[in-house]
């Protein structure tokens, strides 16, 4: 018997949880001016995470997918992009969406049952959110190789959860990346749940930023709710794709405080003893604690902070209710790029059935 | 008897067959402590145990293959998928390996799986939870295909549908979930497979549906007696193999034939019904058949799934049309 | 002009476009330096570079969902599946992605990709290798779904669907990859999609088919014409979206229809055409539809699979019954 | 930065290509009782190979698969099993199946296209091969899954190729097992090609063995040309999961020494000049290297086997030829356990077309 390969998982952070550096800090968590807005960025998208849940309530969106306690990732791994990147999200996303340019009414819009929220304004190229668990795994990749192909700078970044990794989409994506050296960054969201089912359940693997290991790329955890950690790997993985060396796997561990989705209700599952003491952890608190040690950040500031987010998403619901409702025309005319002879009957039919007030008579 | 809404009686009959059958094991998402998204599996865990109610890891081709071996190994799995749009990654397994072991092995080794998932929209729910996806099943030889329209053939069909010896398809409508409640007695009766049921009787002309949209077809054939027209309504409830007998029975008597489902139009299996009355009845058609059905279009989301949803009105429209026929 | 075969016509079609089309890449299992398992991809990873013509690990999941990511950045990926027994794993992305990516960014990305794959039985090939799926992927809403049935159309339509702005599948009849040649100009035009072709021209009936089953259609046809009967031979062509106009020009004329195609007759490709002909042609018909088509059970191993496909001695019977109805 | 795991990767042989021990030898492999039926086994599986071949060059068979070069796979997995195992099978995989006592007959009547080949007399609980690339794995798993619940000692054995590794049925279906600690193992047949595509082509991983760490579970390599080294492993992985220790993965190292299948022609993608060398590592040159050092094996025993395994395959191929025909109605009798009244009419419509030789008319 020889040993033919030999591989390590690492674990990186450096804020621990009440915002002190564990080792020495990257030069951009020392500069409040980096900092400020990856803080305003993960308030703003934590503000309008509790308007949308409080929107569904009242029955003014659908169901809407939380990411309380998850923002440093979707602010730390889009932070690390550049505009022409392609960000390849999960529904869990909408934090790294609107870190990207995508607006909260874009977002309520999508939410509220209405595809032209994914018609985002801003960023053109990325992708919708994909609902289907995994699948955008293999999408990003896909846009790697176009990348790779056109000689293009440029780096697909994916966002799944932790149950995403048991589905093949990701490891066949992973795998055919690998084999590609395209310029992809998979980042796992694992916040330890998949609505009902622990992350003990999901995989025997004791990380799972060794499935990595399978496609024989790098993969590494940090602290998921450590923003410096976050984008100090996000850009390190992001700058050797975009350097032509190849994917990489990033599994940031969070912890979904909220419920799985509106629609769903943990204390059926969970512990809400388990959920108490890992609000110590959450991302937020845990920059500002930083940034108070940096004496960068006051009370004034964090109330002016506030201010402006609430406005912000204020004018996003605003915006969002004021936003005409599609029409049954709006079936069709998307489809296709032309519509098809075959189908200008039944648009018609759509139309001639179509209620006369635009509403929604279900 | 119990009063049972539709997901109830789903647990009834799962939870019936589990007690009398130790072969009977489920599996898929979030079916075992949370009692299924939908809570179809609710309070199973506890009482048969997380070796009998499987959580599984987030894998549906896995669901629907690793089913496939513990049937052919003498389990009767019943799979959960938890939306039907999340339906498609089982196909290859349904359609390479389910629906043909039997077959290709000469009847050697035999595959009794289940394979339930919600279907249908309705609801509001997210994208790619209201897909109607039973066409794609109802074409491939070896499957049966099954959608009851009512907590008591939930009932009955779901348990005919584990003890058959052969792989099940069977969809529950999401929006019957928890529409209406019924009698339902928990005694283990099955009801028969391959057959429709005709929900009210007529002479004017055949309403043909299956799962959710038999309650616009209802509700249709109602605005139709209110008029004094008679029509039949049938239940299609197994939707492959086809108990085209009944119906065409029916269109024998009525002469005209309206087909309702919610599946987008072409392809959809109300084109297998139509093409057997063009085939078989047409002799006896006094006018067009015609079909209402969801638009050939992406199932929109919520704010225009009721337009594409087929409708009362467009029911009714579509059976004057065929009356005006004389 | 070169005489070509159909699978020499699929290889000219994608040189002439990875030739004029810096966009177009091709994926999919030994397309590279193996040509391809049927050679439809011979030379062209020498001639445009291992970067464009992909040999890719073997996955068809992600096969189907890179090309989604391809195609949205602006690439024209044309992906082979190998044999379409193998296309269930693909599903998932075409239905739930590639058929909706334009209408759920509300144009802002789209979908042109091509997946190709060969299909159908006849050359004694294993166990899963022929397989006619068209039915499948006709129910999705938001499809194009091609089937060539000679080595011209095979050229033009492939160029058309590469040019297409949104996902076509096309499907490749293997029985007719080598069984006949014809010239045919390689000058880069293609042939219009959404179109049925009639083949031949007759007046007292009308046979539909499409793909390789159009050898034996064309052949029935010309057993009737010895006979006096002008049987006017329709080819589909684009399956989706489905051409009824021209089909139903045609048996206006004729009064009489013969459907013959080679997947499983429940819920295949033939009962929408028959259903369009019960709403649409009802009152030009003067016999009973008639489809004539695989059975339904799994296509057989090699010795029944010619017991399986409908065979010239059908077509003609089914053709003889529909005439005699006066 | 911290590692919080570290893996290896394991490479086991024991005979080296002139069939010298390169370690101790496991005891089996000292005794020529136990060894001579795995020379015969193999043998038996060559001489059926090159006549399945030269019956399909004659038109008596369709396409087949040839597993020459990798009979040591197959018959040492296969003679690690307990009879009330379970082989899963690729399409490969005769070698195995011979060794599990589906007859060359029964084999010939698969590949000569008639269902009933798969209708084994004697492994009746083991799955047919495969053709669908790695979904064999899910259904092993599944087989696991069903002894694990009855409590019944048995294992869930299933063989695939290099290919295969990149499917997602193996990443999901390993993972599941792993999670359940079901009672499976898994063979990867590495036999360096998947058609036309080298493994390096196939993943970016080094080893295939290492897939095993996205799962979780142990993963190890073999010669896969050392039937000492893939018995050797196959009844530690099949003791260990009978045991209760759950599944484990073997990356089986060898050969594709012939074309994919009969319809292939690998010179078209593979030098011949690097088939050739491979020739000095097959596996059964290699046992009888073996057998000779240990004074176990001589020519006259040599003729003897060789002559009564072709008496055999003779006899086989003799069988298979007098198999009557199938008739039409094999296409409707197996397909439900009764047939549905709605298939009465095809099935009468198939009998009424069929030819009336029952011949094949393609
Ligand atoms: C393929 C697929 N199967 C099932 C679902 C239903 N579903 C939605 S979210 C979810 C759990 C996902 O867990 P994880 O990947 O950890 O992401 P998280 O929701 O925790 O962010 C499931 C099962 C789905 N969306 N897609
Ligand atoms: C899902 C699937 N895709 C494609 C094929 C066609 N095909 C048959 S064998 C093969 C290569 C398999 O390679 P490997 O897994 O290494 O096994 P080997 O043939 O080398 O034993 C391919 C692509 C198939 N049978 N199944
Ligand atoms: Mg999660
Ligand atoms: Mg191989």
């Amino acid at each position: 018997m020889a040993v033919v390969a030999r591989f390590e998982v690492e674990y990186t952070r450096f804020l621990d949880a009440e915002g002190k550096a564990t080792q020495p800090l990257p030069p951009f968590a020392l500069d409040p001016a980096a900092l400020i807005p990856l803080y305003r960025a993960m308030t703003q998208a934590r503000l309008f995470d509790a308007k949308a849940i409080a929107l569904q309530r009242t029955g003014k969106i659908g169901t809407f997918a939380s990411a309380l306690g998850q923002e440093a990732i979707g602010i730390g791994v889009a932070s690390a992009m550049r505009v022409e990147d392609v960000l390849v999200p999960s529904y869990r996303d909408h934090a790294a969406q609107l870190q990207r340019g995508v607006t909260m009414a874009e977002s309520l819009l999508y939410w509220g049952g209405d595809e032209r929220g994914s018609n985002f304004a801003v960023p053109r190229m990325d992708f919708p959110i994909a609902v289907p668990i995994a699948t955008q795994v293999c999408h990003a990749a896909g846009c790697a190789y176009a990348f790779k192909l056109r000689n293009e700078p440029r780096v697909a970044v994916c966002i799944l959860g932790d149950g995403g990794t048991s589905k093949g989409d990701f490891y066949e994506a992973l795998n055919l990346a690998a084999v590609w050296q395209a310029p992809l960054v998979v980042v796992v969201n694992n916040n330890q749940w998949a609505i009902s089912v622990p992350r003990s359940q999901q995989s025997a693997a004791p990380t799972l930023a060794q499935k990595a290991i399978a496609a024989g790329i790098e993969g590494c955890q940090a602290d998921g709710n450590d923003i410096v950690a976050v984008r100090h790997l996000a850009q390190q993985a992001i700058a050797k794709a975009r350097a032509g060396g190849g994917p990489s796997l990033i599994e940031a561990i969070s912890y979904r405080l909220g419920d799985h989705t509106t629609a769903d209700d943990a204390t059926r599952y969970r512990d809400p003893a388990e959920v108490e003491p890992q609000w110590a952890f959450e991302p937020i608190r845990r920059l500002r604690n930083h940034l108070l040690r940096l004496n960068a950040w006051s009370a004034e500031q964090e109330e002016a902070l506030v201010r402006e987010c609430s406005e912000a998403v204020n004018a996003a619901v605003e915006a969002y209710l004021a936003t005409p409702p599609p029409t049954a025309a709006d079936m069709f005319d998307q489809l296709y790029a032309a519509l098809p002879a075959a189908l200008r009957e039944q648009r018609a039919a759509a139309l001639h059935f179509a209620p006369h007030d635009g509403g929604d008579h279900g | 008897m119990a009063e049972l809404n539709l997901v109830e009686a789903v647990n009834r009959a799962l939870a019936w067959e589990m007690e009398h059958d130790p072969a009977v094991v489920l599996l898929g998402e979030d079916i075992g402590v949370n009692g299924g998204v939908f809570r179809a599996t609710v309070g199973l865990q506890q009482r048969f145990g997380a070796a009998r109610v499987i959580d599984t890891a987030l894998a549906e081709t896995a669901i629907a293959g690793t089913a496939v071996g513990m049937a052919a190994m003498g389990l009767k799995p019943v799979a959960e998928i938890q939306f039907s749009g999340f339906i498609y990654p089982t196909l290859d397994h349904i359609i390479n390996h389910a629906s043909r072991l039997r077959h290709r092995t000469r009847g050697r080794l035999a595959c009794p799986l289940v394979l339930r998932s919600p279907c249908g929209a309705g609801i509001h729910a997210p994208e790619h939870h209201s897909e109607s996806p039973e066409a794609l099943f109802a074409h491939v030889p070896g499957l049966r295909v099954v959608m009851p329209s009512s907590p008591g053939r939930a009932y009955g069909l779901l348990l005919a549908a584990i003890r058959d010896p052969d792989p099940v398809i069977f969809l529950e409508p999401t929006r019957l979930y928890r529409l209406f409640k019924q009698e339902v007695a928990d005694d283990g009766a099955a009801l028969p497979l391959d057959v429709c049921f005709t929900l009210r009787a007529g002479n004017d002309l055949t309403l043909v549906s299956w799962g959710a949209m038999l309650q616009e077809t209802q509700a249709a054939a109602e605005v139709l007696a209110a008029e004094g027209i008679g029509a039949e309504v049938v239940d299609l409830a197994t939707l492959k193999p086809l108990d085209m007998a009944t119906i065409l029975d029916s269109v024998a008597r009525t002469g005209r034939c309206v087909i309702v489902h919610e599946a987008a139009r072409s392809g959809g299996l109300g084109a297998e019904i139509a093409a057997n009355l063009a085939e078989r009845g047409i002799y006896s058609l006094q006018a067009p058949v015609q079909r209402v059905t969801g638009y050939d279009v992406v199932v929109p989301l919520a704010r225009l799934e009721y337009q594409y949803l087929p409708s009362v009105e467009r029911i009714v429209a579509a059976a004057r049309q065929t009356l005006e026929v004389t």
